[in-house]
């Protein structure tokens, strides 16, 4: 059996578990059974893909299903490979955590028919090789989705990020849509063969480049078009939203990938430039929206536009490499924005599930309630600071080693020739850093409110560690982390047949390098070495701690804080998220947010306490989202008058349409 | 001989646009109904006519439901209508006599316009008499369209349908043209009927925009 | 020369004349449901055979092609699937006292005429015969819309009526006009009505006058399409009038009035020197879709709102019929096939709904999915489906159309995406707060068949996903005939 | 053999390092009270107070939990490993390669990580202030920096720092308006990541003005001293980075002679002390700014690197 039916197969298992769910899913046993069945797929099509990608060639299978001339063509290469790695990971992941964490879920039987269907459907949008099936499968990625963002359905708030979010993954679908009419031409053309094949003439090449902007940028989080994700992911249930995040994001980054790479001839090089800004706007206002937010799955979302926006960044750099000749170059920048979007869904199906688990701990979402919850759940904790960390690109966990090579992919621009780029490149590398260091703040805050501190309400106090399902996809994850990290050149390795294929060239090979180390061009240029990093800290610390209980003292009491002799009682009164993220919000808001701040000092003698408002605008939705709104609404209103017209004003409204016929006829020559 | 069959087709076609202004510029009820069996009239004559030239016997029929029916009967029970239910005698026009004087007129001319694009090696009989149907038709139509009274719009209606007829007789051998007719009559009766039993006194169209809200689930 | 089928369409006919007859005379609802839903059977039977039977000889008044034969089928089929939503449907107005028993014959008898007033305009080989078959389906419409005698009702029915009227004024000018251009070149009498002999011999008419003929005609018959600004009747007659009848008016009879159009467009697009038809069919089909978009936003009555994307899709499907070329005319035709079927499942569950919340008004259902699990994700899937999203079938539809008009007309693909859009947004909108959200009124179990509904829809779901290839050759077939 | 010299010559700036920056800090604040007219205390006394700290009992907030113990040797640990990254008496010894200036960066932002985070593990408002502040700063003055390696990498082709040495004592180099602005933008983010004034006050214990003491408030004893040496050595850190960079003269080539290693330490000295005395002398000059002026003393940081890196384009194409 050819490796793409194998994985076809994992499907149709995906989807008939989904099918099963649908009478099954209100029993008790249901929970375990399908999320087992989800878990057995996805380890089954991961190791598959795995093989793949390490075997090379690729595979195909043609199906006598959707567009009847055609049919449903799919094709496992190195590229599509390489993401179901990703989307089967996580799905496997998510089903594993899902096994512990489902069985809390009030309304399992709206979860766990579409629980599979979406795993299955992401797999599809990989493997297809048609328009037409990537098309289906990415709709009905965004609709499984979609029904799982809305299963807890009361909630108000709920159905209408769940109809943000469909209205917005539509807008992305039609301008795939018309991305495709352009590659396909007039003839039809929809199969991907015949798209690589055809020549694309510069605007062509330019539209549709734009047309995946907004189509994969819409799904994947871009800004301007972002604004659905951070209402859509915190919605669902916490293993979803980690797929959504972590793994559906992916996807959409796969698909711009497989358009904007394979199936597009070279776009010029200015086109790099847009992406460019793009990723490095949302890198820098999604980690800003982050630091701002207090409700932690939210936190979460946004930190994902941040770091889409970086792998947006890698995949700029690498169309303005192509598109100079510098293969070399475009596949490092390829590789870092690979490995970027393999090591986010690690660490942030990681985060979501740990905040899954403060969720189902303390039973909200909101930093300013929380606190202390590493004494209640230390195992939780560990996880979740080793996300933390890997997400803020500390080494030697895996997020630096993707960081680093994207950095080292923006050194290489003194070599392009355009001007345009050569002064870009360097300001969207400040813009990477900036939103590197800002996402570290972001996740101390994240990390420090949450889990540090003292308990700021009573189920933060009442805690309790999770089951042992979660744990083991949150420990298997921050293994992983820790791994990608000292060992990136197996990653780079393992995405060099990737690269070879849509940029034409590779890194060098870094399996033989000594010790492990990873180049970006050569040996003897810039290295990095995790494995030794994490082997230096860990000795000397070690070191440390040895010297320093034999030779000085371990003596250790408890008691008290200091605080300087005053530690207010009130657990109220330590800093909370809000407050954590003041001096940022100061430096960056009144630019990125318009923020206000207004002080209401009562006069001396009144014994009104004291506030402080703050108001901030989300610029986007102000001058983007809330005048379409309004214009809608506007002409909705306006056009609605003729729902209430007498006869005769309908009648006079035939008898214009037939005059005007009528005197188009007359003026025809 | 020839020339003179056009010439009295013509007449009548002419005739027949001539009355459609006529009801245009009315603006008393009961004098409306007159025109209307005028317009009737000339109708039926221009059918007699087009029967006796092409030698169509059936269209005979279609004369008489015209004089009969429609410039009999009808007028007759519009007018009971009007008493029965008290209508205003007055035509109530949504814009004034000479605007709509002029929109006639503007009509007229584009149907010409269109209709002389047709190519003249057609039938120069059809040719001329369409010009007129459609005149007539969209002379119904502004009727309809400009006039708030129901009677007055039924009668714009009925105008129209008129102008349809014409162009069907003037259509040589065309079949169903009998069928058409006492359709079309048997449409006009239910209309007069509708209005009658549903009791719409004054117009078509309810002022009252808030009540039509109430009755459509709208709004509320 | 088969005897069999030349029965197969006169079978089409004369069942539903048939079967109303007798439905006019038979007392009893029980019985005359089921009567009516055996005779829409054998009628969809018969239809079927002309599948697979020999075509008939074409003949002066009737006729059969490959075009005509798909919409008889589909009309068939929901006439027969509809008949069975009703038997379920009208029991409950009858014990609510909406109507009398008299009313339900009268209704029962109705329906039977309309289906066959639509076969015939359907088998027609004959323009008048055609005109005369739309208009008599119209009418018998225009009184079951009226059935419930409700201020409401009469006055949507009254609407319907009057702009109907014109509208058949309207297309028999165009009907004259075209009989005029054609007898130059044919003669004299029946032959020069005929659609078959007009065809062959359209290049030899004059393209003025086809010009003039075709705007009549496009007016004339869409206002029956529903097309803005010609649309005015059809959401308050969707509305006021009796669920089956929404279902048959939004699934049928738009359709029917949309194939005179297509038939006539077919006859302009033969002829050399007349205007392209495209551009009038464009500009009309995009009108009403973008129209019909903006006003799904403000309605407050679940039905109306399901006829006014009647009014949408019906824009897309002139549309694509505009644009003309085989992946649009493919297009057309699937999507019409699909949102008939679509549509008359979403008014099968919209139907249902209203009669166990006893309100139509949107504000006051909420939360199906909740209550109803089985009417509240019908009604999802059926919203999901007309809104185009896969993998129902209206996706594939869309997809060929947006991605076939934007690859040859780039700045006319715009509007249509904008309209889809604007649609979606709304109907989506109403959606969640239909389906989902804290329930709100009656909870009472609903007495409903489903079989219509959800057959109606795993016939979209599977057509989304896989065409049957003999269907296919069909479909580009007559695709290709629709130029 | 080679291999032992060289891990020898490794282990010997590890040590090195380890040594010297307790001596530093005394050297500095030595300096510091020769400027103001007063004696100060001994240059050793930092190692007094180490050992002193070293040896006294821990106090530990009821509340603080096990990352706050853990935290002062990660501290530790990350700034020394990256302390002994950057060259100082020679380039290209053995493990150079391991890390380059952004490895080195982000080794120190890794250790800022965990110190804020235990500054908001007691949850003590003091702690939060701190932690809040501290990642006010690093926003900006990370950025800065790398942006600052950008400049140099340019120039040098590489980030790795023994290569970026080497370069940097090509006579081709040159005098350029970059590196200008790079040297100054880079002393600005020495001082705002050392704690200096006039960013912050490593001796003030005033509440409201502290960012580092107060994120440390609650450590004490060898927790304390931990925190305290890896202070010292990231101030040894940015000032042999600088020196590295911008005065890479007397250092070593890889596999010299041990004269040269010799010639190398010496000249190293040198260049602390002096770095040394220049921050000396700089903050007593300069009066502490209030919190809210640093993002734009760290924006100007930030400006300059991007400057820096811009004119690179427009002085010469490379």
């Amino acid at each position: 059996m050819t490796p793409a039916a194998t994985s076809l197969l994992c499907v149709a298992a995906l989807l008939a578990t989904a099918l099963v769910a649908v009478p099954f899913g209100r029993r008790a046993r249901a929970t375990p059974a399908i999320y087992g069945a989800s878990l057995a797929a996805t380890v089954v099509a991961l190791a598959g893909a795995l093989l793949h990608l390490v075997a090379g060639g690729t595979s195909e299978v043609v199906l006598p299903l959707g567009l009847p001339w055609l049919g449903a063509h799919f094709r496992l290469d190195a590229l599509a490979a390489f993401f179901l790695v990703v989307v089967n990971f996580g799905g496997a992941a998510a089903s594993l955590y899902g096994l512990g964490y489902g069985r809390h879920e009030e309304a399992p039987h709206r979860v766990l028919p579409f629980f599979p269907a979406f795993l299955g459907a992401m797999n599809l949008v990989v493997l297809a090789d048609d328009a037409f099936s990537f098309l289906l499968c990415w709709e009905f990625m965004s609709l499984a989705s979609w029904a799982l963002v809305i299963a807890h359905h009361r909630a108000t708030d709920n159905t209408r990020a769940g109809y943000i979010y469909l209205v917005m993954a539509s807008f992305g679908t039609l301008a795939l849509l018309l991305a495709f009419g352009l590659l396909a031409g007039p003839q039809g053309g929809y199969g991907f063969a015949a798209m690589r094949a055809a020549e694309h003439p510069p605007l062509v090449a330019a539209l549709v480049l734009g047309l995946l902007i907004l189509g994969a940028g819409s799904k994947a989080g871009l800004v301007p078009l972002h604004v659905w994700l951070p209402l859509a992911h915190p919605a669902a249930p916490s293993h979803v939203s980690a797929l959504m995040s972590g793994v559906m994001t992916k996807v959409a980054i796969y698909g711009f990938v497989r358009v904007v790479f394979d199936l597009l001839s070279e776009p010029s090089w200015w086109s790099s430039m847009v992406v460019l800004a793009l990723g490095g706007a949302t890198a820098v206002l999604g980690i800003l929206h982050a630091l701002m937010e207090r409700d932690l799955k939210r936190l979460l979302a946004y930190s994902t536009i941040e770091n889409i926006g970086v792998v947006f960044v890698g995949l700029g750099l690498a169309l303005a490499f192509r598109a100079e000749g510098m293969g070399w170059a475009a596949a490092l920048a390829l590789t870092a924005a690979l490995f970027h979007v393999l090591n986010h869904s690690l660490f942030k199906s990681l985060l979501f599930f740990g905040a899954g688990a403060v969720l189902g701990a303390t039973a909200t979402r909101d930093m300013d309630r929380l606190g202390g919850l590493i004494h209640r759940m230390p195992r939780t904790s560990f996880a979740f600071l080793v996300g933390c960390a890997a997400i803020s690109a500390l080494p030697p966990l895996n997020g630096f080693a993707s960081e680093w090579l994207a950095f080292q992919a923006i050194l290489q621009s003194p070599q392009l020739s355009a001007w345009g780029l050569k002064i870009m490149v360097p300001a969207v590398g400040g813009l990477l850093a900036l939103s590197a260091a800002l996402a570290a703040a972001c996740f101390v805050k994240a990390f420090g409110v949450t889990f540090l501190g003292r308990p700021r309400s009573d189920a933060a106090a009442a805690a309790h560690e999770v089951d042992r399902f979660s744990q083991a996809a949150m420990f298997i994850l921050a293994g992983l982390c820790l791994a990608a990290g000292i060992l990136p050149g197996f990653v780079i390795d393992a995405v060099a047949p990737v690269t070879q294929a849509l940029v034409g060239d590779r890194m060098p090979r870094q399996t033989g390098v000594e010790w492990l180390s990873i180049v970006p061009i050569a040996e003897g240029r810039s290295s990095y070495n995790g494995l030794l990093v994490f082997l230096f800290i860990t000795i000397s610390a070690s070191l440390a701690v040895v010297v320093i209980h034999r030779f000085a003292s371990r003596a250790l009491r408890r008691g008290p804080a200091w605080g300087c002799g005053f530690v207010e009682p009130s657990p109220m009164t330590q800093y909370s998220g809000v407050s954590f993220a003041q001096p940022i919000r100061r430096v960056f808001g009144t630019l990125a947010f318009r923020a206000r701040e207004h002080v209401e000092m009562p006069p001396p003698g009144d014994m009104r306490p004291a506030r402080l408002t703050v108001q901030m605008h989300d610029l986007v939705w102000d001058a983007l989202y809330a005048p379409i709104a309004g214009a809608i609404g506007f002409a909705a209103d306006r056009l609605n008058t003729l729902q209430f017209l007498t006869i005769r004003r309908y009648l006079s409204l035939v008898f214009l349409a037939l005059v005007g016929l009528l005197l188009v006829l007359a003026i025809w020559p | 001989m020839d020339g003179l069959i056009f010439d009295i087709a013509h007449l009548f076609a002419g005739g027949l646009v001539l009355v459609s202004f006529m009801l245009l510029y009315q603006d008393r009820l009961y004098a409306l109904l007159n025109i209307f069996a005028l317009h009737a009239f000339v109708l039926a004559l221009s059918v007699a006519w087009q029967a006796l030239v092409q030698a169509a016997p059936h269209l005979y029929v279609t004369a008489a439901i015209a004089l009969g029916f429609k410039a009999i009967v009808i007028p007759v029970a519009l007018h009971r209508i009007i008493q029965r239910l008290g209508i205003h005698r007055q035509v109530e026009t949504v814009v004034g006599m000479g605007p709509t004087m002029l929109a006639g007129m503007g009509l007229v001319a584009l149907s010409m316009v269109v209709m002389l694009r047709v190519t003249p090696e057609a039938d120069p009989l059809a040719r001329e008499d369409l010009a007129f149907a459609l005149s007539v038709v969209l002379l119904g139509l502004l009727m309809m369209v400009t006039r708030r009274n129901a009677v007055s719009q039924v009668i714009g209606f009925m105008s129209l349908e008129n102008g349809l007829i014409l162009a069907a007789t003037g259509a040589k051998g065309m079949p169903l043209v009998v069928e058409i007719s006492v359709a079309f009559s048997v449409l006009i009766a239910f209309i007069v009927i509708g209005i009658f039993l549903f009791r719409i006194r004054e117009r078509f169209d309810t002022v009252d925009i808030g009540a039509l809200d109430d009755f459509r689930g709208e709004r509320k | 020369m088969s005897l069999a089928a030349l029965d197969a369409v006169t079978l089409v006919l004369l069942l539903p004349i048939a079967a109303a007859a007798l439905l006019a005379v038979l007392p009893g609802y029980r019985f005359s449901a089921r009567l009516n839903v055996g005779a829409s059977l054998l009628t969809l039977f018969a239809a079927l055979s002309l599948f697979v039977s020999e075509r008939p000889p074409v003949g002066q008044f009737l006729f059969v092609d490959d075009l005509n034969i798909v919409f008889i089928v589909l009309n068939t089929f929901v006439g027969f699937t509809t008949s069975v939503f009703s038997a379920s449907y009208i029991g409950h107005e009858l014990e609510t006292g909406r109507l009398t028993p008299a009313h339900l014959r009268f209704y029962h008898a109705m329906y039977q005429v309309m289906m066959f007033g639509m076969n015939l305009a359907l088998v027609s080989n004959n323009i008048g015969l055609m005109w005369v078959a739309v208009e008599l389906a119209t009418l018998t419409t225009v009184l079951m819309v009226g059935i419930y005698r409700t201020h409401e009702a009469l006055e949507a029915a009254w609407k319907y009526f009057i702009l109907g009227s014109v509208g058949i004024a309207l297309a028999l000018f165009g009907t004259i006009l075209v009989y005029m251009a054609a007898r130059p070149a044919i003669g004299e009498g029946l032959d020069a009505m005929i659609w078959t002999v007009l065809i062959e011999h359209v290049a030899a008419f004059d393209p003025a006058l086809l010009n003039l003929a075709f705007v009549f005609l496009l007016l004339g018959y869409g206002t029956k399409v529903g097309l803005a600004p010609l649309h005015a009747w059809l959401p308050d007659a969707h509305a006021e009038g009796p669920t089956p009848i929404s279902a048959v008016l939004s699934g049928l009879l738009l359709n029917v009035a949309l194939y005179a159009v297509l038939r006539f467009k077919m006859l302009l697009a033969q002829s050399p020197d007349a205007i392209a038809p495209g551009p009038l069919m464009i500009s009309m089909g995009l009108t009403s879709l973008i129209f019909a978009g903006f006003m799904l936003y403000r309605r407050r009555d679940i039905k109306r709102m399901f006829a006014y994307s009647s009014i949408e899709h019906m824009g897309i499907i002139t549309f694509a019929f505009g644009m003309g070329g085989p992946l649009a005319n493919f297009a057309g035709l699937l999507h019409m096939v699909m949102h008939s079927l679509t549509k008359s499942a979403i008014f099968y569950a919209v139907g249902h709904i209203a009669q166990i919340k006893g309100t139509q008004k949107i504000a006051e259902i909420r939360g199906l999915t909740e209550t109803h699990p089985w009417l509240g994700w019908g009604l999802v899937i059926g919203v999901v489906a007309i809104a185009g999203l896969p993998p129902l079938g209206i996706f594939m539809s869309e997809f060929l159309l947006v991605s076939s008009t934007f690859a040859r007309q780039p700045l006319l693909a715009i509007p249509l995406v904008f309209g889809l859009l604007v649609a979606f947004g709304a109907l989506l909108l109403r959606l969640s707060s239909i389906a989902f959200g804290e329930p709100k009124g009656s909870a009472a179990p609903a007495e409903a068949s489903y079989v219509p509904m959800y057959a109606h829809l795993a016939l979209v779901l599977g057509a989304g996903l896989y065409l049957p290839p003999p269907l296919v050759v069909w479909f580009q077939h007559v695709a290709r005939v629709l130029g | 053999m080679a291999l032992i010299l060289d891990l020898l010559v490794q282990g010997g700036q590890m040590a090195l390092v380890l040594a010297l920056s307790p001596l530093l800090t005394g050297f500095v604040r030595k300096v510091k009270a020769r400027l103001l007219r007063r004696r100060g205390p001994s240059m050793l006394q930092p190692y007094r107070d180490l050992l002193r700290l070293l040896r006294k009992e821990v106090v530990l907030a009821d509340n603080a939990s096990w990352l706050f113990r853990v935290t002062p040797y990660l501290i530790f640990a990350a700034t020394w490993v990256a302390a002994a990254l950057v060259p100082t008496f020679a380039i290209g010894l053995k493990f150079s390669w391991t890390a380059d200036l952004i490895a080195i960066i982000a080794l120190l932002g890794s250790a800022r990580f965990f110190l804020a985070l235990a500054g908001m593990d007691v949850g003590t408002s003091f702690g939060g202030i701190g932690s809040s502040r501290e990642v006010m700063i690093a926003t900006l003055a990370e950025p800065a920096m790398l942006l600052i390696v950008f400049t140099l990498a340019l120039v040098a082709g590489s980030t790795q720092l023994s290569m970026v040495a080497v370069m940097m004592s090509q006579p081709e180099v040159g005098l350029r308006v970059s590196l200008g602005l790079a040297l100054i933008g880079l002393i600005m983010v020495a001082i705002a990541e050392n704690a200096r004034i006039p960013v912050d006050n490593p001796t003030t214990h005033l509440e409201l003005t502290m960012v580092h003491e107060a994120m440390v408030l609650e450590y004490s004893g060898r927790h304390l001293a931990m925190i305290e040496f890896a202070a010292s050595l990231k101030l040894l850190l940015y000032i042999s980075l600088i020196a590295c960079v911008f005065a890479p003269w007397g250092i070593a080539a890889p596999d010299s002679a041990p004269l040269a290693y010799a010639i190398g330490t010496a000249a190293y000295l040198g260049k602390l002390a002096l770095g040394g005395a220049l921050l000396a002398l700089f903050e007593t000059s300069i009066a502490k700014m209030r919190v809210f002026r640093v993002p734009d003393f760290l924006g100007a940081a930030l400006m300059l690197g991007l400057l820096g890196t811009l004119l690179l384009f427009v002085s010469r194409s490379l």
